[in-house]
């Protein structure tokens, strides 16, 4: 009598938005324009989620101003909101953080992984030392400068930040969350390991015999839910399948500017209504996007 | 009259960044900064051939590339077909010096002992008239490299400010060569300040920024009046030296091909 | 008189051990202890599909292998051929409850309380007795997963002790229900301990070690005289079940197929 | 006028072990009784080179245990010293350690990579939790108990251990340091990080195209120097080449036994001259091993 055969950890796109609940710490992995669960993000935007807590990526982008301006975040840990050269601060992001309406903690891309880092190790704190002669102690009171117990001297203790679930956008899993990026994934292990739950968005699920054959791009060994979604990280880059769509970046930061400039929110719900509001699936949302244009994105 | 130059200001500061690398050292290439990135490519092929680049979260050598195919993100997959090996960002964090030895950083405000600021501008933190994108990884960056330098597209006095609002990067904090020490901040702060008017460096006693060159055309009254502080200048201040023939031809051929540091 | 086993103690432990292996977590396959092993390969094979197992600082799932090559110890190269992933040694320190939920603690010594030594017998550390081989990483894993068993090969008065002469792995500290919160550790600690005489657990108010199960054909007496400590020996004290006739199949046909446990 | 070409970074055993000066700290990679870079380790014994701190692997064994009996050893740090199923404790480490002659840094795995990744992110310490209750503290007093600054609770503080030089066992570098284990590499990755220099002792050199047919590969990217010695982890493992020599590693065993259980050292002094003194060079070590042998010992 042998044990059945393993267990599939696939599940459909709104099974996993619907792990993320109001008031939650969640971590969204990428960098910049490329590699963020978009098919996660619009879903989680959809459902209404409320006040989270949202731990970017180092560095974050316009992924995280949308969750923004769709109201859905009340505090952003991030070291960087920009949209490079297509902008160099997220519009939303900029109006809410000048007008005091988002809690941030402010922090570089070292104390970043030192708090996530901190988490996976299961450690209140990690010590970091750039930063003493900076502001940053004085903008993020949940700093501790503190006098290291070996040397002496002044140092940083910046405190865990321990996401609740990690939402990893990847290239393929196999059915049992063994995920394989595409190039360096980032810094998303940084967020797997200190996440209590992962669920990766990936383009393909592969046999498990495929992920055997180069078990060293494994970069989540065993995630907890693989969702599928081809063309998934649009409108940013997929590593290895597509770049990131210039045009439909530029409709949304010119939607962000109109409302930073001139308070005119009228062209980001009209932005919001088409692409993610109206389409009822998640396919919906590529069918507006088109297929035309999603074959122009090829990464060659 | 002086002749028009034959480069561009910022071909010019491309070669003067150039001249900063030293060969054998780790350089990262912070690609969306399109000027310290022709330079570091500059200095990689034309004097530096065992510099190790870090593009794109992998180390790699150029030497043998044709044209640096374009890339202007430091997302973009496509630079990874060069990769000798991997590193992940945030293997960063596990030790700076592996991914860099040197640095440019640049800034929303930047102040007379060369301290910087991305956070933003305002005074109360709470309230900002503008906010900038956050300090990315330069504050860490910075307080571990051997040295780094300060880069700017453009020069005014909302930018070079007598004290930054906030500062997000320590130059030489309050001024002194003692000034990185007494903080216990290692490495040699930064050396010199690149904008496209001149090249500021810093007086060896106390650390306040001074007028080291003048770009071809630019004057001395340019410069003090568009800078928010005093700027120490000395008796007299060369204009800085222009790009060589070979390096405008290797500029132009091999790295900016599509031609961004000429527009 | 009772009829002579058709099993060796060791797969007895083993089929113990296998019932403590829960599915879907992970589970560390110390390769140089083989009951411990064979213990986990079984539950992985009979019961639990879907445990991560780690392997050589690999992640592997063996559920279609028809027999474990052998593999003795935790550096050969050989079992990475069955990799869907790699876990750096060093990544262990990164996040311990990645590797391992649970784990398998050996000792030199082991007092009531289920505190363990792997540095040495004697007084003063300066000068030992006995020098052990160190803590290897169950100092961590220990204080990090969800729960950990003791194991031991032998069972005397030499290795059950009244107090360790060090303790590099905290079993309830001085005991109480409290003995690891108190101390600020987290997890619930050692479950039991598994020894060729018998399986012992831990009272629930005092945290001192009990009497759980004797292995067929041991008395209780044999253990009060062969452990250092008093024991806490319950009114009826079971028989340690018999590894089923499943069990000894896979153990014997998949598992163990050179008779490691059968010597 | 363009660069002139990279700079090849290989260099001999004896200018590799040249580097290794009385008194140094350095490390020594691998694991247990696989990936060891004895070429270099036989080689700093033949040079004489006294009073070094061992930075051993986590966990280490009797590549260490050879350095102590060969007196090179004035401080170790390790979490273990055996040979697994060869020997529990290895047996000139048991003798020097009871006899209180040998400077012991305490730790556990995890201690140990918190003192490495110290060293490595230019922290004069790093927390951990695990110890909290044990004796370490009390027998490594460089481990200082301390209150957490954020959460309050006693923490412990493992300083860092920086060695000078590390040096690693690996499969593979092309001439500019790029190397390539195969499979794991261990923990080898993190003394690198650590070390001021790295040199590494490999199987073989590849052109650089190779290192470039699969960057994931590249474990280490970037040492200082390379040297190249084939079967040279030998008697231990060469992961992807050869088993560890079974018949050597008992012969060496037997010989520290009879020291440690009758104080004889004659037969560790047979071994010495026999493998490390006598031959005059590496190649010569492998003609005493003898060429039958080392085909023995492939892999599969």
């Amino acid at each position: 009598m042998l044990a059945s055969e393993r267990k599939s950890l696939v599940i459909d796109l709104d099974a996993a938005a619907a792990t993320v609940r109001d008031g939650m710490t969640i971590a969204i992995g990428g960098f910049i324009n490329s590699s963020h669960p978009m098919a996660l993000v619009r879903q989680i935007i959809r459902r209404g989620v409320k006040n989270l807590t949202v731990v970017g990526a180092a560095s974050g982008g316009l992924d995280l101003d949308l969750l923004i301006a769709a109201g859905c975040v009340k505090k952003l840990v991030t070291t960087y909101m920009g949209g490079e050269h297509y902008c160099p601060v997220a519009p939303f992001f900029r109006v809410a953080a000048q007008r005091g309406e988002l809690d941030i903690f402010e922090c570089d891309e070292g104390m970043f992984y030192c708090a996530l880092r901190a988490a996976a190790q299961r450690l209140p704190s990690t010590p970091w030392k750039a930063g003493i002669g900076t502001s940053f102690p004085q903008i993020n009171p949940e700093i501790k400068v503190y006098n290291d117990p070996v040397s002496g001297e002044p140092m940083l203790a910046i405190p865990a930040i321990k996401p609740a679930i990690a939402l990893i956008y990847a290239a393929q899993s196999d059915a049992y969350g063994n995920v394989q990026h595409v190039s360096t994934g980032f810094g998303d292990r940084a967020m797997w390991r200190a996440a209590d739950k992962t669920i990766a968005q990936v383009e393909r699920i592969v046999p498990n015999e495929e992920i055997r054959k180069n078990p060293l791009a494994t970069s989540l060994v065993g995630v907890d839910a693989v969702v599928r979604a081809p063309y998934g990280s649009h409108p940013f880059a997929g590593p290895g399948y597509y770049i990131e769509d210039s045009d439909h970046i530029r409709e949304y930061v010119a939607a962000g500017n109109a409302y930073a400039k001139s308070g005119d929110r009228k062209p980001f719900e009209q932005y919001l209504k088409k692409y993610i509001l109206d389409p009822p699936t998640y396919e919906d949302y590529l069918e507006v996007v088109g297929i035309k244009r999603l074959l122009q994105l090829h990464e060659y | 009259m002086t002749p028009e130059p034959n480069f561009t200001v910022k071909e010019l500061m491309a070669s003067f960044i150039s001249h900063q690398v030293r060969d054998g050292e780790r350089v990262a290439v912070g690609a969306g900064l399109h000027v310290p990135r022709a330079g570091i490519l500059l200095a990689h092929l034309l004097r530096c051939p065992n510099v190790r680049l870090y593009v794109v979260m992998t180390f790699t050598s150029l030497l043998k590339e044709p044209r640096m195919e374009p890339f202007y993100t430091v997302y973009d997959n496509r630079p990874t077909k060069w990769a000798e090996g991997y590193v992940l960002h945030d293997d960063f964090q596990e030790d700076p010096r592996l991914v860099s030895d040197t640095f440019v950083v640049g800034a929303l405000q930047i102040d007379k002992f060369g301290n910087s600021n991305l956070i933003g501008v305002g005074k109360d933190y709470k309230h900002l008239q503008f906010r900038g994108p956050g300090a990315v990884g330069t504050l860490s960056m910075a307080h571990y490299v051997d040295r780094y330098y300060l880069f700017v597209q453009s020069h005014d006095k909302r930018i070079f400010v007598d004290k930054c609002d906030f500062i997000s990067t320590v130059g030489w904090g309050e001024g002194g060569a003692d000034g990185r020490s007494k903080l216990g901040i290692p490495g040699n702060g930064p050396v010199y300040c690149v904008t496209p008017l001149c090249v500021f460096d810093f007086d060896e006693t106390s650390k306040r920024m001074r007028l080291k060159s003048l770009h071809p055309g630019v004057t001395v009254e340019q410069v003090i009046e568009n800078t928010g502080f005093e700027v120490i200048v000395p008796a007299n201040v060369p204009t800085t030296a222009a790009p060589t023939d070979d390096e405008l031809e290797t500029l132009r051929g091999r790295i900016d091909v599509e031609g961004m540091l000429r527009r």
